[in-house]
């Protein structure tokens, strides 16, 4: 017997929501960046579990590889854009970044 | 040869503009040349087409070519044209513009910055102005409606006065909502109207002309007017028509949508107030009569104690408010969203008096006011001061300029004898039989409108007291002596307006002979088509 | 099994013929990056993107616009819409070239490979019917504008990338998670597929909606309408000008073509319970509204024009909300326009950054040193604003009459509001478009340097000008192209 | 309860104690370390849900690749302010609210039926030959665009860095 597949999906639903407060709460890029991989990773959970549903093919794990090829673009530009914007401001924090005024 | 005489009279105006756009901008000289050429070639042209013209002949100088066609598939063929032409409705509005462009030309000799923009910009008003009265195709005329809009935007507000930037910012908002409203009803009106003229295919035409014949309608389109759709209270027809309505209005411009009018002509400079008070105004009347009633008669009818008790209200405030102003030249403002309170009344009694006085109070006005503005300017320029009650006992001083005044408020206050004393007898006539005769109107709108004479004679008398009679004074010493009376350039534009003032007063008929026939054809189709059209409400 | 595989590449090797403006692409991309290594002088390097666009744009006409074929066994399909939207992001492409010509010239050539992964992105876009394909080629598009964004070496720029890449991650994540759930109810990725529409309509849950909406979400950041715009005018503030007016444009028309077709998807022919066009209604209405009174208060040309094309992005809705066939043509119409409008204004904003006029009240007197680029940048404004004799109007008239006619045929009083509100709006946009024009003819200033002589931006900008002018007289030159489009709702 | 349930149910739990441990870390070199936990979780469970690849992908190029590079961006930010890698918090009332109602609503749609799983669930075989399969096949071409976006992606990231080079703070 194998547990349920929406318990798979409460745990996707609930890495999603945290990864976004950690995007709204922390006020250091890198934390944001985390908060992001956390999102992509629920995501990927989904796939995978939803591949279950539908074994005659494997559409969702292939999602779910390609996926994590896209965050690791997505960290690599990221980061280095931090790293550029760090070397500005002497700071990663987005409070203090404040040339563009809305 | 004949056909192509109209296009020539637009499009004069716009190749001079073009050519004057390559002209070095040094040589100041050569632009109010090649503006006043132009101007001249205009009146042959006009004089040409004025001798051709069979009065009782209906629409005629027609040209129509292919402009936009569009097929779209299933959604069928939209279609917009060239299509302009004269009838007794826009010939007067047509000859009037000529007329005043030449005089407004004349009264710009004095513009010395940026001469070569100035110009240009003249010229290209004059285009559109022109276009907007020729124009039988509702995108054709919207496009120069709109195309008004800039030029007359620049020209207030590069060469106003102080607060030209507000005025001129005001005007092009105001003029703008309007548009919109306007573009509003001109979507829904071509996507309900097909062209007849091609078997077996929808065609969206923008052609007015088919637009005012109900079989033209698209079945259960949104404006067909044998099944109108309901939009809340009112039929969509209904709403059509006060888009309409309301955009024009802004242009006469009526009370309560008249506060740009006043800013604009304060800070505008003389000629620019000149166009604008004699042509731009007439933009307004002229949409109601071509567009809003032709198209939807039976919202006409309807709406026809608003339009008249709009009309009279327009009458007495802008009267009112005129005899509060103390500026000259906002007091000639008011004056006039009072004498465009009479179109209104006018159009609305749709009786054969009412609207023919409508369009002779338009053209009428066009002359007197020009004549005011001119005069009003003649003052500014020799002591940049247009209160009222800085000057007292002009008369003495510059007595020329006081007959010249003189003929001009007599003029305006719609004294017999001149052209406002007609057409205003005319609209009170038709305001009256129209309640026994189409039964639209309540006699009480006539006689409150009386009221703005009345006001008028007191507001142009008390004036006339402040500043010509009197010891003589004026506020500050200095420009006591620049007072010098009129010199002969001023004497070129001013008497040809009186002239035109009087002629028109006293020997009405001929142009009358030209509007009587659009009024009498007006008023029959819009009653009877409205009559025979459902009244849905 | 090994019958199946031999589809399956036949498959592929017949989707290659269809493929190549893409391969184009692809292959000038490496080109370009092979011409990094060697220090190739801009020309050289500006000549070969340039080819590259016109090539691809080529490519994509010889094919016709009227073709269609599904590709790579569902990944993307060729349709007119597609093509047509591909040309314009060619186009778009060329003329972000043509501004690049006077610009800095250090790193130029990871600059012309960024634009031209930029352009692949959105070939692959408007292309794609599979969740992964656009996933995959939206993060083409962003990975590349979020450097691109950065590319002006200032602090202000390395903050408007990285507020780009932060918000755009978490809008591809929020996506990425509508996608999964998409895919769990119908059991494919492929959205175009009966299969899709079958087990939609059989599995009608509240979470369809839901997931359908995050996925809007990404789409609505990519054309930056509302609620997904704010990052929109730090970012266009502190990219190059050529960089922001590409952005403007390019992902843009990428994203609303995608966008289109997944509403469609979504909307299931009218099976779906969801009232998909009062969605895209008040997405536009909050779009063009919080743009144009954003715009309203702005003392910067940049952000101005950030807010502006956060507005036009809800009038190109417009053409969305018709769910007309009209509409869509219409719809191009308008993004053909807005792409010629937009790159007018920016090429004179340009023009007058380098005369050092880089705030509203900076244009003071400019119009009397600098006529003809103060006139020129007049016509665009007008444009935008969509008043006659532009082509601005005429997009205006068109994609505003779509929406009426569908009003006509459902008689939901929702569509007569947009139409109603949406035109009432341009009076509202009038007043921030013509400040420019107002400080600079109306207003006079310490005059800038007199200058009127034909510099190759002034061309430019004429040109562009002078499209928007014939476009107004005679739409049928676009209009007869782009109705050869045979869209299926 | 068997064996495998319970295994399943820890590495669950872990990855949701990971989780909130990263949102309530003040710490970033922690909150990291406890990312690659949480990620390594989730490579378990999608062993246990028939996705070795995926967890093999997982465990190599996530926790390997992307968590080394984030953990190389902390040292060297660090290293550079010299500030301790302490992090402020803002808005986390409003931030936790909408993350519970979020996962409310998740969660409400979740329970939906059409995501149960059908009572015989065929477990995938020989996923790993499709899976090579697919990428030679039917997933070719986002296999050759994922290339391009690798390549994009090192560009811009040069570009970026060539930036620093041509303009020292």
């Amino acid at each position: 017997m194998m547990p349920s597949l929406q318990h798979l999906l409460y745990l996707a639903a609930f890495l999603f929501c945290t990864g976004l407060a950690v995007v709204m709460v922390k006020r250091n890029t890198i934390m944001m960046l985390l908060g992001i991989e956390l999102m992509l990773n629920a995501s990927n959970l989904n796939l995978v579990a939803f591949n279950r549903l539908y074994p005659a093919s494997l559409d969702g794990q292939m999602f779910a590889l390609f996926v994590i090829i896209v965050a690791v673009c997505e960290a690599a530009v990221g980061l280095a854009i931090v790293l550029r914007v760090y070397q500005h401001y002497q700071t990663s924090v987005p409070d203090e970044i404040s040339e563009l005024k809305g | 040869m004949q056909q192509y005489l109209l296009s020539g009279l637009l499009f004069t105006p716009l190749v001079a503009a073009f050519i004057a756009l390559f002209l070095p901008s040094h040589a100041s000289g050569t632009f109010k040349l090649v503006t006043l050429i132009t101007c001249v070639i205009q009146v042959v042209l006009l004089l040409l087409m004025l001798s051709v013209y069979d009065s009782t002949g209906g629409l005629q100088f027609v040209e129509q070519h292919a402009w936009i066609t569009l097929d779209l598939g299933s959604w069928g063929i939209l279609k917009a044209e060239y299509l302009v032409g004269l009838d007794g409705l826009s010939l007067p509005l047509v000859s009037l513009t000529v007329g005043v462009m030449l005089i407004t030309t004349l009264s710009s000799w004095t513009v010395e910055k940026n001469v070569k923009g100035y110009f240009i910009l003249l010229l290209i008003l004059n285009t559109a102005i022109i276009g907007t009265f020729a124009a039988l195709d509702f995108l054709l005329f919207y496009l120069f409606f709109e195309f008004m809009l800039l030029p007359m935007f620049f020209l207030i507000g590069i060469w106003g006065g102080a607060r030209r930037e507000y005025a001129s910012v005001k005007f092009f908002l105001y003029t703008l909502l309007g548009s919109i409203l306007i573009l509003v009803a001109l979507i829904a009106l071509y996507i309900s109207v097909n062209d007849p003229s091609v078997p077996g295919r929808l065609v969206h035409s923008f052609n007015l002309l088919h637009m005012r014949d109900p079989k033209n309608f698209i079945s259960n389109a949104i404006l067909d007017p044998n099944n109108p759709w309901m939009i809340g209270p009112l039929s969509a027809r209904y709403w059509a028509f006060l888009l309409l309505f309301i955009g024009f209005a802004i242009k006469l411009p009526m009370v309560p949508l008249h506060t740009w009018l006043p800013d604009a002509h304060v800070e505008a400079p003389t000629p620019v107030s000149v166009v604008l008070a004699a042509l731009l105004l007439k933009i307004g009347g002229y949409g109601l009569l071509r567009i809003a009633y032709p198209i939807f008669p039976e919202a006409a009818l309807y709406f026809s104690w608003l339009v008249a008790l709009l009309g009279v209200i327009s009458i007495v405030y802008g009267a009112l408010t005129a005899m509060a102003s103390k500026d000259l030249k906002r007091l000639i403002a008011y004056s006039s969203v009072s004498h465009m309170g009479f179109v209104l009344l006018g159009i609305a009694s749709l009786t054969i008096e009412g609207v023919t006085g409508a369009v002779y109070q338009m053209v009428s006005h066009g002359i007197i006011s020009a004549m005011l503005f001119l005069l009003a300017g003649v003052l500014y320029d020799r002591t940049h001061d247009r209160v009222i009650d800085n000057y007292s006992g002009l008369a003495a001083k510059m007595p020329v300029f006081f007959a010249a005044v003189l003929v001009a408020f007599f003029a305006s206050m719609g004294l017999p004898g001149f052209s406002g004393f007609i057409a205003e007898v005319m609209v009170f006539l038709g305001a009256f039989k129209s309640g026994s005769a189409n039964g639209l109107l309540h006699e009480s709108f006539a006689i409150i409108a009386t009221l703005g004479l009345v006001l008028g004679a007191a507001y142009y008398l008390w004036a006339l007291q402040r500043m010509f009679f009197g010891p003589f004074h004026v506020k500050g010493d200095a420009a006591a002596i620049a007072l010098t009376d009129l010199n002969n350039r001023e004497y070129s534009m001013l008497v040809p307006l009186a002239i035109a003032a009087l002629i028109f007063g006293i020997f009405p008929q001929p142009l009358i002979s030209w509007i009587n026939p659009f009024a009498q054809h007006f008023s029959d189709a819009v009653l009877t088509l409205g009559k025979s059209l459902t009244p849905i409400h | 099994m090994a019958q199946q595989w031999n589809n399956q590449l036949n498959d592929i090797a017949g989707s290659l013929s269809w493929f190549i403006p893409e391969l184009i692409l692809a292959l000038f991309l490496l080109l370009l990056i092979a011409l990094a290594l060697f220090k190739t002088n801009r020309t050289v390097l500006l000549t070969c993107c340039m080819a590259g666009f016109i090539l691809s744009g080529v490519g994509v006409m010889a094919t016709g616009l009227s073709t269609q074929a599904t590709l790579f066994g569902g990944m993307t399909r060729v349709d007119g819409l597609a093509s047509y939207l591909k040309i314009l992001i060619d186009l778009a492409g060329f003329i972000t070239c043509l501004m690049s010509f006077e610009k800095p010239s250090t790193h130029r050539a990871e600059y012309f490979a960024l634009l031209m992964a930029v352009v692949l992105g959105g070939h692959l876009l408007v292309a794609s019917t599979h969740f992964l394909m656009i996933f995959l080629s939206l993060e083409l598009i962003s990975l590349s504008s979020y450097v691109l964004a950065g590319y002006s070496f200032t602090k202000a720029g390395s903050e408007g990338s990285l507020k780009y890449f932060l918000f755009g991650s978490v809008a591809s994540a929020v996506m990425l998670y509508g996608f999964s759930f998409l895919y769990g109810i119908t059991g494919t990725l492929d959205f175009s597929s009966q299969v899709f529409f079958d087990q939609l309509i059989a599995k009608d849950v509240p979470m369809v909606l839901f997931a359908a909406l995050m996925v809007l979400a990404g789409f609505l950041y990519k054309i930056a309408a509302a609620p997904m715009h704010p990052w929109a005018p730090d970012v266009y503030e502190a990219s190059p000008i050529p960089v922001m007016a590409f952005l403007s444009v390019a992902p843009k028309l990428a994203g609303l073509g995608v966008l289109l077709k997944f509403v469609l998807a979504m909307n299931l022919f009218g099976q779906s319970s969801a009232d998909w066009q009062a969605i895209v209604c008040a997405v536009l209405l909050l779009t063009i509204t919080i743009g144009n009174f954003s715009a309203l208060r702005q003392q910067n040309p940049k952000r101005l024009m950030a807010y502006s094309s956060i507005a036009q992005s809800g009038f190109l809705l417009v053409g969305v909300a018709a769910f007309l066939p009209q509409g869509v043509h219409f719809m191009l119409f308008y993004a053909s326009v807005y792409l010629i409008m937009n790159f007018a204004v920016f090429v004179y904003l340009d023009f007058f950054e380098k005369k050092s006029i880089t705030s509203i009240a900076g244009f003071s007197g400019a119009g009397k040193n600098l006529t003809w680029p103060s006139i020129g940048l007049l016509v665009g404004l007008i444009a935008l604003t969509g008043l006659p004799p532009t082509a601005g109007f005429t997009a205006k008239l068109f994609i505003f009459s779509a929406l009426w006619q569908s009003y006509e045929l459902s008689g939901r009083a929702l569509l007569l509001w947009v139409v109603v509100i949406g035109l009432l709006n341009t009076v509202v946009s009038l007043f921030y478009y013509l400040r420019i024009p107002y400080f600079a003819f109306l207003k006079s200033g310490e005059p800038a340097e007199k200058q009127n002589n034909i510099t190759f931006q002034n061309l430019l900008g004429f040109i562009l000008v002078l499209l928007l002018l014939t476009l107004f007289f005679i739409p049928g030159i676009l209009m007869g192209w782009i109705n050869k489009i045979n869209f299926v709702l | 309860m068997n064996t495998l349930t319970f295994i399943f149910y820890f590495f669950m739990l872990t990855a949701a104690a990971s989780a909130t441990g990263i949102l309530l870390s003040r710490n970033v070199f922690k909150a990291a370390l406890m990312l690659l936990v949480c990620l390594l979780s989730i490579a378990a469970l999608y062993v246990l849900s028939f996705a070795e690849f995926v967890a093999i992908t997982q465990i190599l190029v996530y926790a390997g690749g992307v968590l080394v590079v984030i953990i190389f961006g902390i040292m060297l930010t660090s290293k550079l302010s010299g500030k301790p890698l302490q992090v402020g918090h803002t808005n986390i009332f409003a931030a936790v609210l909408s993350g519970i109602l979020l996962f409310a609503l998740l969660a409400n749609f979740i329970t939906d039926d059409v995501f149960a799983v059908p009572q015989h669930a065929v477990e995938t075989q020989g996923a790993l030959q499709t899976i090579g399969t697919n990428f030679m096949t039917a997933y070719s071409l986002p296999f050759e665009i994922a290339g391009i976006l690798l390549l994009a992606a090192l560009i811009g990231a040069a570009a970026i860095t060539s930036f620093m080079k041509s303009k020292k703070v």
